[in-house]
């Protein structure tokens, strides 16, 4: 693509456009590999508890909707491709395309969003938030154990949804750039990172929807 | 790196099978696979099945939406860095919890951990 | 003076300092040379605070009695000292501020790869700074800078949730700058840097970044859990709430023993550039000093167990962290032998930046040493939470890093601010800080053998004379730093203006006018030689030869 | 020991069968830091000395690598260190494993802010301070009620952290009558500094006649704290269940140090921990073969109580040795003693 490349904005401290690109990816990959340790230490807290908590989780999974769950990944992979989609499209400097698809993802998200909206407040009707009203009666199993389940379960979708929210705010950012340099070729680096941010989302949540909705083996 | 976008097809095949390991986890969920009891810890064959699933939808993720391919030298050898160092956190923590020293420690001049009742 | 005053007269060069003087111009820029001079006034300022808490400190430990302060006072100073001097002064220290200023210049470039993200690190490590000083202000922490839980999650009275955050914003700082130095040694280098000619303070400053980047979200993740678990009662470290206490320690620990290498890399690098200039040689085994870097990073990360020998970690894992620790203490050993014999038929003079050099060799290796001490299990049992880890760990952090910090300040400062410090004050305030430091944290040694246990604000009558020796020695050691503050001041406004290169050294920084220009050089660099060029003699059948550049000799050699 | 010339303390005194080998080992690590010590200042200040600028040195043909020279200096100290891992290792193992022995004694410590409580077996119970017989084994079982304490004697060289939820153990012999110093090492808040006492190791004759003095010293009128494990037992109502006539809950006798297989399929040891989590959590350890009906203890019973009903449990596995220290030793170790 380097004959599109010779007409952006390279940054003072950059001798050209690709060491620019070079440079953005491997950033943006650099902030992806801590995100991974980010979640890394709940993840290592999850593998813990789950070991050791392992009838209290099976039981407690069963208070989360694996319907909703899927619904979910499946919306998450949808803005997924439609996000790559519109990468694709701001590489090949189509507007129109660019604005449709990020729109797409944008509405995913909010679709995500909505769908944890309704599965929490369902948990905190059923006093299943961790805390002193939290209330779970199964035969045989430790309440305490199942509320570990519900402290993961909140810190780990909960962190996971405020990289959506992120997410979503970067792209009404990159929407009302787009229209403000509506007249240049699109600058598609940011649209580019944003996508690799938003593929790492949708991974998180890959992991997740297993580790929570499907704990499975009755 | 300046990178040629893959053609759509592409990404929609990725999208497929995407959606069908999906449904591929959800199934084997259902299946009920032995838990192998590891001293104080348990193995739980479902949730090892779970995750290689997970770890093959990942990796296709970071294969053809992110064209992991066509990323640098830098990122690709950060990228598995970042992995390789989160694994050995696991690992070594898990360490501790697998071989905790119970109420007696016992030496090694005895026969072994005592509060470890593997058959 | 006078060629202060001479200079006044001739219109002066533009340089990144007189480019533009207004605070706004301050405040906005992404000049890297800029952010760095806005980081060293930042993390000046907590050395002192931290330094003031360490001085009541000592000024409590000299009777035996708990007198001056009461013991929840000094739980907090002690906390707030530590928190303060590894979190926002050491860990910024040489890679903020002079990684800043010269990374960019030592390899060639304009400036960082990203110059917004770096003075956004900035703005970040300052609201940390000033969240943890609010943590201070609100009565102060004490919680002891490890946040052990459950005390601090579940039972400590005092605001442990801000001090936290401010550890955790902090923390982000410390991954923007990180981040932008691998991009920018990657990517930015000028044409004909190669990896192998970069100065050994890159290598250094890479390794560093390397443990920024994958250990700092760990301590981000684990404060959050802590901060979460304390305000919300959602727990996973409370056993009460069914989590494990030593759970916390493990992610503490995967993140701050790195951590330990976050501060002592630096001054590593630090070292190879000050042993090499005043040495007018290259670093002995230039490749092993550089890779040792890399190897002390990536071993870092699998010591971490060492400080949990007695929390109830399981023994075989102990020992697995045990000799992984032997392990990281070599690339430490090979640094130190290298920059010993690289002084081997050099031209050594004495400046003040060595004669901290030399200070750090001695205080690093009796540091590094009585690492070895705490690694060895047995030994360990005896000394863990005692004296003796309190002056290991001043002796790496203290007389290594900011001993190595001193020695950057001063090579680096005629660079930075276009002045000349007066000499023999930078001598003299050497020997102070050299002097004052072994009063002060020898004696702790003793102590830590005897048991006297770290974190206590009173102790047996018998311990009182070492104790005195100790603070003793702590009013000499702030009195060195005092007296390097002052000077330094000084020489902002009448210090004379300093030459290009005042120390006759090789590297990029020093082809550059004193301050560098904004965009460090008038033209891009071309590099065609290895960082530390120094001329040498070469001799055939015991005659004399005549002096070449090293790397022409090396050519003759290998031909 | 002191400097001679100055009344400065430098060296610990030693009162364990442990202290001897740790200062033994710290002194040779100690000999190794100032072997290398010497070697470095001493290449520093040569050459400074000799190489100092404008000085007549030869300084022609330098080199600037020389392998076997970096292997040296890298395989020495690595051999050096890991001899002194090797010793190390073993010390520490020495140190944690249990000593055999007849006479071993039983204590059950717990801390709290800011407080040490010991109990004897026997029923004396104190307060920081801790009196055990000169030359007898001691194994110390502690956990803490709050926060993480540390226990720590330095005259014996040893200490442990003493975690809540969770028992850990002690072992150590002392072996020079005397008064040593206990502190808490590991920071627990407000008074961490004054978690601290008094460990009196005493004559044969002296630790008789002190406990004597002190079976109605402190503590319940004189039980034991499997007596006082047995009243709470009952008191509790426990024999409602466990009773074997009951045939609700599994029946204690022989309980403790057999293995059971729980309810998930794990197999685990009935230790202290087990025990303890069987009480309080008994949900989380459902023994195969039973409904988890069992009420939950946590929040009702102190620490100190847990221990007492566990004693108990474990004197039940034992019916015929009577419930005293004595008899600890053998069935602890189970098929292995
Ligand atoms: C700059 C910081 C820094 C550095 C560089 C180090 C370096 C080392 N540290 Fe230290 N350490 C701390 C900062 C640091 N440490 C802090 C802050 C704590 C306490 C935290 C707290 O609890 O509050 C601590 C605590 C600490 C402990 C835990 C003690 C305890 O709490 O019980 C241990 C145990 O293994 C340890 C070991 C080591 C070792 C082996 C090295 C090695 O890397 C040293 C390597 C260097 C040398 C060995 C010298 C040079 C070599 C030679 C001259 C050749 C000869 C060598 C051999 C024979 C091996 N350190
Ligand atoms: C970088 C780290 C650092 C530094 C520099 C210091 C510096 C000092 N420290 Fe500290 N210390 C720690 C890190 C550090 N410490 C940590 C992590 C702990 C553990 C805390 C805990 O247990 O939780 C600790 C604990 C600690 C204790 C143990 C407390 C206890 O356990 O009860 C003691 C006791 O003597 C002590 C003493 C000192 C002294 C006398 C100095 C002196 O060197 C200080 C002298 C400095 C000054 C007086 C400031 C002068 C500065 C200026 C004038 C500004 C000038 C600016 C420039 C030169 C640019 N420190
Ligand atoms: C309501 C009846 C009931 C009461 C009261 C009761 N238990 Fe239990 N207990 C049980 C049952 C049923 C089990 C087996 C299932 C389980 O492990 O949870 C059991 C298991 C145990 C075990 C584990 C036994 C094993 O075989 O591994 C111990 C130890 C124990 N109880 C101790 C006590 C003590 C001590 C008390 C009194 C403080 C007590 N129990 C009170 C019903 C009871
Ligand atoms: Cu208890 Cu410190
Ligand atoms: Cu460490």
């Amino acid at each position: 693509m380097s004959t599109h490349e010779g007409d952006l904005h390279v940054g003072h401290q950059f001798e050209d456009a690709e060491q620019q690109l070079d440079s953005y990816s491997a950033g943006m990959w650099l902030f992806l590999v801590t995100e991974v340790l980010f979640f890394g230490g709940l993840f290592l807290a999850y593998i813990i508890y789950r070991t050791r908590y392992t009838e209290a989780f099976v039981a407690a999974h069963h208070e989360l909707d694996w319907q909703l769950g899927g619904l979910n990944t499946v919306i998450l992979i949808t803005s997924s491709l439609t996000m790559a989609l519109g990468v694709r499209a701001a590489v090949l400097n189509r507007m129109k395309a660019v604005l449709g698809w990020l729109g797409l993802t944008f509405l995913c998200a909010g679709g995500f969003m909505v769908v944890k909206y309704i599965e929490y407040s369902a948990k905190f009707e059923h006093n299943l938030f961790p805390g002193p009203n939290f209330e779970f009666h199964h035969a045989g199993i430790d309440p305490g154990q199942a509320q570990m389940f519900f402290n993961l379960y909140f810190a780990m979708t909960g962190l996971h949804g405020a990289h959506v929210l992120i997410g979503m705010i970067t792209m009404i950012i990159l929407v009302i750039r787009l229209w403000v340099m509506r007249k240049q070729r699109i600058d598609f680096i940011p649209i580019e990172l944003t996508g690799l941010y938003w593929h790492f989302v949708d991974l998180v949540w890959i992991f997740l929807f297993p580790l929570f909705y499907l704990v499975g083996g009755n | 790196m300046s990178f040629e976008p893959a053609k759509p097809k592409v990404y929609l095949l990725t999208f497929a099978a995407l959606l069908v390991l999906t449904v591929i986890t959800v199934l084997a969920a259902k299946l009920t696979l032995p838990k192998i009891p590891m001293g104080i810890l348990i193995l739980d064959l479902n949730i090892v099945l779970a995750m290689a699933i997970a770890c093959v939808k990942a990796s296709l993720v970071v294969l053809y939406f992110m064209h992991f391919k066509d990323m640098g030298q830098v990122s690709k050898v950060w990228a598995v860095a970042g992995v390789f160092f989160l694994l050995v956190m696991f690992f070594m923590t898990l360490g501790d919890y697998e071989n905790r020293p119970s109420e007696e420690t016992v030496g090694w001049t005895e026969s072994g951990p005592l509060h470890d009742a593997r058959p | 003076m006078s060629a202060a005053g001479v200079a006044t007269k001739q219109p002066e060069a533009v340089n990144y300092l007189n480019v533009d003087n207004s605070i706004k111009s301050w405040l906005l820029t992404e000049d890297h040379k800029r952010i760095g001079i806005l980081y060293l006034v930042t993390i000046s300022l907590m050395f002192l605070v931290g330094g003031i808490f360490a001085m009541l400190i000592r000024l409590e430990l000299l009777t035996p009695a708990g007198d001056v302060v009461m013991s929840d006072t000094y739980n907090k100073m002690f906390t707030m000292h530590g928190v303060i001097m590894i979190f926002f002064f050491l860990i910024p220290s040489i890679p903020a501020v002079l990684g800043n200023f010269c990374l960019p210049i030592m390899i060639g470039a304009r400036d960082v790869a990203f110059p917004r993200l770096n003075l956004a690190s900035w703005y970040v490590f300052t609201l940390g700074a000033t969240l943890g000083v609010t943590a201070l202000v609100l009565g102060g922490v004490d919680t002891g800078w490890t946040f052990y839980t459950p005390y601090s999650s579940s039972f400590s009275h005092t605001p442990v949730i801000i001090a936290v955050s401010g550890a955790f914003v902090a923390g982000f700082a410390s991954i923007f700058t990180g981040l932008n130095f691998i991009v920018t040694i990657h990517k930015m280098r000028a044409p004909g840097m190669t990896w192998f000619r970069l100065p050994l303070f890159v290598w250094a400053q890479y390794a560093t970044s390397l443990i920024m980047i994958l250990g700092t979200p760990v301590i981000a993740i684990t404060l959050l859990l802590v901060a979460v678990e304390r305000g919300l009662r959602i727990g996973v470290f409370d056993p009460a709430l069914g989590g494990d206490p030593v759970l916390f320690q493990h992610l503490f620990w995967f993140y701050s023993h790195p951590a330990v290498y976050i501060m002592i890399l630096p001054g590593m690098g630090v070292m190879s550039e000050l042993i090499a200039t005043f040495s007018r040689k290259r670093i002995f085994g230039y490749e092993f000093v550089a890779y040792s870097s890399l190897a002390i990073a990536v071993l870092s990360f699998v010591v971490w167990g060492h400080h949990m020998f007695v929390s109830g970690q399981s023994m075989y894992l102990s020992m697995v962290f045990s000799v992984l620790t032997t392990l990281v203490a070599i690339p430490s050993a090979v640094k130190i032998f290298n920059w010993a014999v690289t002084m081997h038929k050099g031209h050594v003079k004495l400046d003040s930046p060595m004669l901290y050099a030399l200070s750090f060799i001695g205080l690093f290796t009796i540091g590094g040493l009585t690492g070895l001490f705490l690694s060895a299990m047995a030994v360990d049992i005896h000394l863990h939470d005692t004296y003796f880890v309190v002056a290991h760990f001043h002796y790496v952090m203290v007389g290594g890093a900011i001993v190595a910090f001193l020695g950057a300040l001063h090579y680096w400062w005629p660079k930075m601010t276009g002045r000349m410090y007066p000499e023999p004050w930078a001598k003299l305030s050497a020997l102070i800080v050299f002097i004052g430091f072994n009063l002060t944290f020898f004696p702790q040694f003793i102590l830590g053998y005897l048991g006297m246990p770290r974190r206590y604000h009173s102790y047996p009558d018998e311990w009182q004379t070492l104790n005195v020796l100790s603070s003793a020695g702590a009013s000499i050691l702030a009195s060195g730093f005092i007296l390097v503050a002052v000077y330094l001041l000084w020489s902002l406004r009448y210090g004379a203006k300093a030459p290009a290169n005042p120390w006759d050294a090789t590297g990029l920084e020093w082809k550059t006018p004193s301050p560098p220009p904004p965009t460090n050089f008038t033209q891009r660099p071309i590099i065609t030689e290895e960082a530390y060029n120094y001329p040498i003699v070469l001799s055939k059948n015991g005659e004399p030869g005549e002096a070449v550049k090293q790397e022409e000799a090396e050519k003759h050699e290998h031909a | 020991m002191r400097l001679p010339f100055a009344n400065i303390p430098i060296w610990p005194e030693g009162a364990s069968k442990a202290a001897f080998e740790m200062d033994l080992l710290y002194l040779v690590i100690v000999g190794l830091t100032v072997f290398f010590c010497i070697i470095v200042f001493g290449l520093v200040i040569y050459f400074v000395a000799k190489y100092y600028a404008g000085s007549k040195a030869d300084r022609s043909n330098p080199t600037f690598h020389n392998m076997p020279l970096e292997l040296a200096w890298s395989l020495i100290p690595l051999a050096l260190g890991l001899f002194v891992f090797g010793w190390a290792a073993k010390l520490f193992v020495e140190m944690q494993a249990p000593i055999h022995s007849e006479n071993a004694l039983n204590i059950y410590v717990v801390g709290k802010q800011w407080m040490w409580q010991m109990q004897h077996p026997t029923g004396q119970r104190e307060n920081n301070e801790l009196h055990i017989p000169v030359g007898r084994p001691v194994k110390l079982t502690l956990i803490s009620q709050d926060v993480i304490h540390s226990f720590y004697v330095p005259a014996f060289r040893t200490k442990t952290d003493v975690v809540p939820g969770r028992y850990r153990t002690l072992w150590f012999e002392p072996t020079k009558v005397g008064k040593y110093h206990l502190f808490c090492a590991e920071f627990c808040g407000t008074k961490h500094a004054e978690m601290i006492g008094w460990v009196h190791v005493l004559s044969p004759e002296d630790y008789e006649k002190w406990m004597q003095d002190n079976r109605w010293g402190m503590g319940d009128e004189g039980v034991t704290v499997a007596q006082a494990g047995q009243a709470l037992y009952e008191q509790l109502q426990c024999s409602s269940c466990h009773a074997p006539e009951q045939r609700i809950g599994p029946p204690l006798t022989g309980l403790y140090g057999s293995t059971r297989t729980l309810s998930d399929g794990r197999r685990v040891v009935a230790d202290y921990d087990y025990l303890r989590q069987a009480i309080l959590d008994p949900q989380a350890v459902t023994v195969s073969g039973h409904e988890p009906i069992m009420p939950p203890y946590r929040g009702q019973l102190t620490e100190q109580e847990v221990i007492q009903l566990i004693e108990f449990i474990k004197t039940l596995s034992a019916p015929q040795a009577p419930p005293v220290a004595e008899a600890e030793q053998s069935d602890d170790l189970g098929g292995n003693g």
